[in-house]
């Protein structure tokens, strides 16, 4: 009896000891809380979806590897006329997906088919400026655009305008999530919000040099889970961690023993926004005290453990050529108090306004952050900031619907370009989407020019002149441009820190 | 002395205690909670003596407001929870019928939902904010003491010495109090207390998931989900001290709670 | 046959609930145990099986045929109850597991006793014990709560009696039924002591009962015993002044209630006899020393007044 | 047994009430309170004209009583509708997580109520005594810690620093079922004996289980030791120790037995909670069950998938308690049915 009850006993134990194969030695897992939402090009807007697909797919036009500048793909070449309304791609030859199926310039009409009838969440970006298109020839594809648009290139080279495979359905988005590829890898195994698992294309044309075998790529739900995961060998490599985890990872010896963390810039922007229909905010004068009074190292110090974070002086980011640094680099508390007590407040009659932030969207450092700007403010002894959050779809909301006065946001690029830092800031078109209702013809003529011209030292020029209204009328306080920071084994080779995309293409062991 | 006894002084002693300091607890410590500072994840000194936290407040003077607010919440929770569930139970009670059958209905169906789901649910709607936490929290206790008070009602709805208030004119509210009310305090004590307890817990639940009461309010709920970000770095007093508090306050409503619902046993 | 002597029941709180009560019960007899409720009749019947709360401290000996009961350890006690010692408690409405069939109550005592028969022999001895309390045999496949009470409490009997015990206790067997299920069981106490020539502890508090079935009485009063003898000499011509004032309140022997009228003294506890500060021939003497229990009259009595 | 039928009958039908009413409730609520799912989705970004555009595919520009009674229409066909967020059927999605959630909870469940009847009982036992007050005080304070910082401690200590456990996830990927049978992974890696698998899956449910079931655990204790104190008191025991029956028998089955069915009927109501989601244990070990879900769902405002989980969820509670009466009804035969 004694007997029996202790080997029940140990069998459970003796299970739980014996080693599990799990993860193979060949793959590199990756970490991460982004979660992929649809994959098809013509509905899919978010970054994990995008990523997916960029590494799974190809487009005319992609990036080189760790830049920002669009280089051909699918595409050998490219013909644009003189009025930059014209692009002619010229396609390479014999590129096939996996299912057998070559890409030609049909393929390509017929994938932007699906975007124009479709009209899934990206397609704007592609309706907005394309006039019309069509298959010249079997390797030829020609675009007609609306108006002259400078960073059509980069719009080529996001996912929305992928050539797809003849499973996405005509008429409809495509629902299923494993599709044949054309890119370096395909996708083997995939589970929604739990893990993909992605391994070399064989048919992919530059197979010989992807030294990738398999990537794994689990979701998590909290960046906590992912550094312990991480710690404890689970997971190779991940760029969802905290800042103060990234900070330990960076400065703990036994951390660094293992782990190698690569930084790089990106091109995520945050900034307040002031909704200047809204009283006090209509008086430009009080925006720019409130200009004045923040200061960002500050901000990055206490908020993000004075890491990944850069100041920045404009809505476009430092990196970018077209870059001016244009708002004042010093708080000034004096000027401060001057404007406001221009517009008529003082000590005795302060100034009460409401700070802004959505809850949790943007990690738990904002929550800092946004302690952090009401003491700067509140410095002055005029003003009085009452800190307000909600969560992300009450914020859009309370956005759009103009409650929002004095908010914090992020912003994203869909394409790498000035210009996608400045219309859809700027342009009356597209006021009321990020909340600022900021309204002004001069600056919509001049945003229009810089956008269709071509040359790009006259654009140079031209966005010098717009950041100097961001400056004079302020509706928006830029604060600081992220750097973007991998964790990874030092087991793990082939680590790009992209800007742009993060090419799993590349990781091996 | 009766362990039992122990169990309930010792609920008492904490309860008396948080109640104290949320009361003078300002009166304690030198600092502002929500001022930030230079001196940041200090460790536990003489003039930090829960050292501070990563914007370098003091986490003592935050531990001692959070009493405050922590209570402040579970309690609205709370009476909102009792005030609803009796009204409903009453209404449906009284009425009977079919806004009884309606109402019941309702409340069954309220009953088996997790508190934490309905807690999250209102607050994704109604916005974070104390009163909002609050009754996105109660929403959760309304059936409870809806169930209470209804089976109260009818037990004695039909009985002679309510028909007499009546005839002697009476005024409802004091039949309600003297018939309904007086009659399910023992019960509802013990309930109260341990639904108290809950509440603190579901808000901590809540902040953890960024739903709860907005910063900078001291709060232990919130400062310990922040705290425990913590855990892998060096600073344990970030998460131990709040989380001390959060567990001697629970565990002094749970006490009293437990004593009190066996009693009525 | 049965012989009880020197026992003190001390319950954990300090309280002694019963002194020094001694008494035998032959084969065939019926002992009643009388007195008020809270005069420690029904202590001395649970302490006799020792289900007395734990830490009760019970002092004495009690002699069941040629086995001392009390200092068995627990696990040879639990083989004495039931088997040695059948038990029927006062509320037949709560004595059976309302979630488990009459058949199985009778099933587990044989399990418990390690009766090792053939489960036709087994049924055998069922029915006839069911006959015995003329109940029809299927009844043994209801639940308690399909049963009247007066039927659970024939029950009650027939699960105390189906090991032959050597001794039945019946604590308040009536107390609970109606005036009918109280003859039938009254029967069933004198069928039983000749049909299984056990010797019965009767508790009660009811007289008429006693008049009914009993051959000995012991009156206690306050965790003694003030008188004993047979049941003749105790209804018909009591001796100790209690005894006395007990058979006065009730002339007819049928009167259920059981209490003494307003008595104008205080009731209070003094060093010696308990009854002393009730008694209407109470002396000195008798509030400062114990009166021990002697024979006088035919029967033992514990009082000074009639010992002189 | 008629009288049983009738009731269930009765049950079933009101049920079907219930589930109306909060399904509506539920409908209107995410139509009148902010937040859209176009917004959500597209973070902001998207023009104005972009937004309409999206609106009026998603048929969110309709009256909401077109709305309302198109939703009504798919549900009696069976269709819970598609996932504005995925573009999925929300029946499918719902169906892949329930099993997790469904997992989760049944291990739970199991050692919480193994831990908490029989402490519960043990401690009834000893009422009082210093083993009954430890262990009362040992509940209540599993009670008192919150369950998310429980959990990460868990997986520092279990995970990271001894290594026993893997921290998150249902399993390896690598060792994912390919065949879905029951979409429990214990019992399907077991049915098609892959025990390498059995074991990974095992390995993967015990840190979020254990912490799952701490709290459980005392919810469970106390009421066991409530009711056993109150059936111990009672007549029926003493009278069956009387009968010389074993101190483990009186205990464990006569007064159990009577004290199981308040207890069993909390630890269904517990169990039909948990199918909602143990969202904060989900959310701390990435587990992929209904609580995050819908969370995850309500952040981006997706309606057809916060409508469904709540009817599916609704549909599951009510079964459940139905399934509870009918289990005491059997179980105690002197519950009538009106």
């Amino acid at each position: 009896m004694v007997k029996k009850r202790l080997f029940a006993l140990a069998l459970p134990m003796f299970l739980l000891s014996s080693a599990v194969a799990g993860t193979k030695k060949d793959t590199v897992t990756i970490g991460t809380l982004d979660k992929w939402k649809v994959l098809d090009p013509a509905k899919a807007y978010d970054v994990m979806s995008c990523n997916l697909m960029q590494n799974t797919l190809v487009g005319l036009y992609g990036y080189k590897p760790g830049s920002t500048v669009p280089e051909p793909a699918l595409a050998s070449s490219v013909d644009i006329s003189k009025d930059g309304k014209t692009y002619v791609f010229h396609l390479k030859k014999g590129m096939i997906f996996t299912n057998g199926d070559e890409i030609t310039a049909d393929t390509v009409k017929k994938a932007w088919d699906r975007v124009f009838k479709l009209k899934g969440d990206p397609a704007f970006l592609l309706t907005g400026v394309v006039e019309s298109y069509k298959a010249k020839d079997k390797y030829v594809f020609e675009v007609k655009l609306k108006y002259p648009f400078a960073p059509f290139l980069s719009v080529v080279a996001f996912t929305v305008a992928y050539p797809v495979p003849s499973v996405f359905p005509e008429n409809s988005f495509f629902k299923g999530d494993k599709y044949p590829a054309s890119g370096p890898l395909m996708i083997k195994k995939i589970k929604r919000d739990r893990y993909v698992y992605l391994t070399k294309n064989p048919k992919y044309f530059d197979y010989k040099n992807v030294e990738t075998k398999k990537v794994l790529i689990r979701q998590y739900q909290n960046a906590q889970t992912i550094r312990l995961a991480l710690e404890k060998g689970d997971i190779d490599m991940s760029s969802s961690l905290t800042t103060l985890d990234i900070r330990d990872f960076m400065t703990n010896p036994k951390l660094k023993e293992k782990f190698r963390v690569y930084v790089s810039p990106s091109f995520v922007i945050s900034y307040i926004v002031f909704n200047v229909k809204k009283k006090p905010f209509n008086n430009p004068k009080i925006r720019k005290a409130i200009a004045y009074l923040v200061n960002r190292g500050e901000i990055k110090k206490f908020a993000y453990n004075d890491i990944l974070r850069e100041d920045l002086y404009s809505m476009i980011p430092k990196n970018m050529w077209g870059y001016k640094p244009v708002f004042n680099k010093k708080p000034d508390v004096q000027k401060a108090v001057k404007l406001l007590a221009e517009a008529g407040f003082t000590k005795e009659h302060p100034l009460k306004i409401n700070y802004w932030y959505p809850a949790g969207h943007y990690g738990t450092d904002v929550e800092k952050e946004a302690q952090i700007i009401k003491s700067q403010l509140e410095k002055t002894g005029v003003i009085k900031v009452t800190v307000k959050t909600t969560e992300w779809p009450t914020y859009l909301d309370y956005m759009t619907k103009g409650v929002l006065g004095m908010f914090r946001l992020g912003w994203a690029p869909d394409y790498i370009d000035p210009d996608n830092y400045v219309y859809p800031f700027l342009h009356s078109k597209a006021d009321a989407s990020l909340g600022s209702f900021y309204k002004n013809p001069e600056l919509d003529k001049l945003i229009e020019k810089a956008r269709s011209e071509s040359d790009k030292k006259k654009r140079e020029e031209l966005y010098a002149k717009i950041q100097e209204y961001l400056w004079k009328d302020a509706p928006y306080i830029p604060l600081h441009q992220t750097e973007s920071a991998i964790v990874a084994d030092k087991k793990v080779k082939g680590v790009t820190n992209d800007p742009v995309y993060p090419r799993y293409y590349l990781l091996h062991k | 002395m009766n362990l039992k006894k122990i169990q309930l002084y010792i609920g008492i002693f904490i309860v008396a205690m948080l109640f104290f300091i949320a009361v003078f607890g300002p009166l304690l410590t030198p600092y502002d909670p929500i001022a930030i500072s230079n001196a940041t994840f200090s460790s536990p000194s003489l003039s930090h003596i829960f050292g501070t936290d990563a914007l370098g407040r003091d986490i003592f003077s935050r531990v001692l407001y959070g009493a405050r607010i922590s209570l402040l919440v579970s309690l609205l929770a709370v009476f909102i929870g009792v005030a609803l569930g009796t009204f409903l139970g009453l209404i449906a009670g009284f009425f009977g019928g079919k806004i009884d059958k309606f109402i019941v209905l309702l409340m069954d169906a309220m009953y088996a939902f997790p508190g934490l789901l309905l807690a999250i649910t209102f607050t994704a709607f109604l916005g974070q904010g104390i009163r909002n936490v609050a009754f996105a929290i109660a929403i959760a206790f309304v059936p409870t003491y809806f169930r209470l008070v209804r089976n109260q009602v009818l037990s004695i709805k039909n009985e002679p010495f309510v028909e007499a208030t009546k005839v002697f004119k009476v005024p409802l509210w004091k039949t309600v109090f003297i018939y309904v009310f007086l009659p399910v305090v023992p019960t509802l004590a013990g309930i109260l207390a341990l639904s108290i307890g809950d509440a603190i817990l579901t808000e901590a639940g809540l902040s953890y998931l960024g739903l709860g009461v907005p910063p900078p309010t001291p709060d232990w709920g919130a400062d310990l989900s922040t705290g425990q970000h913590y855990i892998l770095q060096d600073y344990w007093w970030c998460f131990l001290f709040p989380g001390i508090a959060i567990f001697l306050a629970v565990l002094g409503f749970a006490l009293i709670g437990d004593y009190l619902s066996e009693e009525k046993l | 046959m049965i012989k009880v002597d020197g026992l003190d029941i001390i319950y954990p709180n300090g309280f002694n609930a019963v002194s020094d009560i001694g008494f035998e019960i032959g084969k065939k007899e019926v002992f009643a145990l009388v007195g008020e409720s809270g005069c420690g009749k029904s202590t001395t019947a649970h302490a006799l099986i020792k289900l007395l709360p734990k830490g009760t401290e019970i002092k004495g000996s009690f002699m069941l045929g040629d086995k001392e009961i009390f200092s068995l350890k627990e696990k040879d006690t639990r083989g004495v109850r039931g088997k040695d010692i059948g038990m029927v408690f006062q509320d037949p409405l709560n004595a059976l597991n309302p979630l488990v069939k009459i058949k199985e109550h009778f099933f587990e005592i044989f399990v418990a006793h390690k009766v090792k028969e053939k489960r036709e022999k087994l049924l055998e001895r069922i029915k006839f014990l069911f006959d015995f309390i003329d109940l029809p045999f299927e009844r043994v496949d209801a639940y308690p709560f399909e049963l009247s009470g007066g039927q659970r409490q024939r029950v009650m009997f027939a699960l105390a009696l189906v090991m032959n015990p050597s001794l039945l206790i019946l604590d308040e067997p009536t107390t609970a039924l109606d005036v009918l299920a109280q003859k039938k069981v009254l029967g069933l106490i004198r069928r039983a002591k000749e049909e299984f020539s056990s010797a019965t502890l009767l508790i009660t508090h009811d007289m008429g009962v006693v008049n009914e079935v009993a051959d000995k009485v012991a009156v206690m009063y306050k965790g003694r015993i003030m008188e004993m003898g047979r049941k003749d000499q105790i209804l018909y011509s009591p001796v100790h002044p209690y005894t006395k004032l007990l058979i006065s309140c009730v002339p007819k022997f049928n009167v259920k209630d059981l209490s003494i009228p307003e008595i104008p003294i205080d009731d209070y506890d003094v060093d010696g006899c308990s009854f002393a500060p009730r008694c209407h021939l109470a002396k000195d003497r008798c509030f400062a020393e114990k009166p021990e229990s002697k024979f006088k009259h035919g029967r033992r009595v514990a009082c000074f007044e009639i010992q002189n | 047994m008629k009288g049983l039928l009738k009731y269930i009958g009765y049950r079933l039908l009101s049920s079907v009430v219930m589930v109306f009413i909060m399904v509506t409730l539920v409908f209107f609520l995410l139509r009148v309170l902010p937040g859209d799912p176009v917004q959500a989705l597209t973070g902001g970004k998207a023009p104005p004209e972009v937004v309409r555009q999206l609106k009026e595919q998603l048929g969110l520009n309709l009256p909401i009583y077109k709305q309302y009674f198109r939703f009504f229409s798919d549900i009696f066909h069976g269709n819970l509708g598609n996932s504005i967020v995925t573009g999925e059927s929300v029946k499918s999605e719902l169906l892949e997580r329930f099993p997790a959630t469904l997992e989760l909870a049944l291990v739970s469940v199991i050692l919480a109520a193994g831990g908490g009847i029989i402490l519960g009982i043990e401690s009834a036992k000893r009422e009082g005594t210093l083993f009954d007050f430890i262990a009362k005080l040992v509940a209540l304070s599993f009670y008192a810690i919150p369950i998310f910082f429980v959990g990460i401690v868990m997986q520092y200590i279990f995970g990271v620093k001894l290594g026993w456990f893997p921290i998150s996830g249902r399993i390896d990927p690598l060792n994912e079922p390919d065949k879905v049978i029951s979409g429990l992974y214990l019992l399907d890696t077991l049915l098609t004996r892959n025990f390498e698998g059995f074991v990974d899956a095992l390995k993967h449910i015990v840190l979020p289980a254990f912490s799952l079931a701490l709290v459980l655990f005392s919810v469970i204790y106390r009421i066991t030791r409530g009711n056993m104190i109150l059936q111990l008191k009672k007549e029926y025991v003493k009278a069956a120790r009387a009968r010389g029956l074993k101190e483990r028998k009186v205990v464990y089955y006569h007064a159990f037995k009577n004290a199981f069915i308040p207890i069993f009927t909390l630890i269904g109501l517990q169990f039909a909670s948990l199918l909602g989601g143990a969202i904060l244990t989900e959310n701390v070990f990435s587990w992929p069950g209904l609580g995050s879900y819908l969370i995850d769902r309500i952040g981006y405002r997706d309606f057809p998938a916060i409508q469904g989980a709540i009817l599916f969820y609704a549909v599951i509670v009510v079964f459940i308690s139905i399934g509870i009466d009918i289990i005491c009804a059997l179980i105690n035969p002197k519950i009538k049915y009106e």
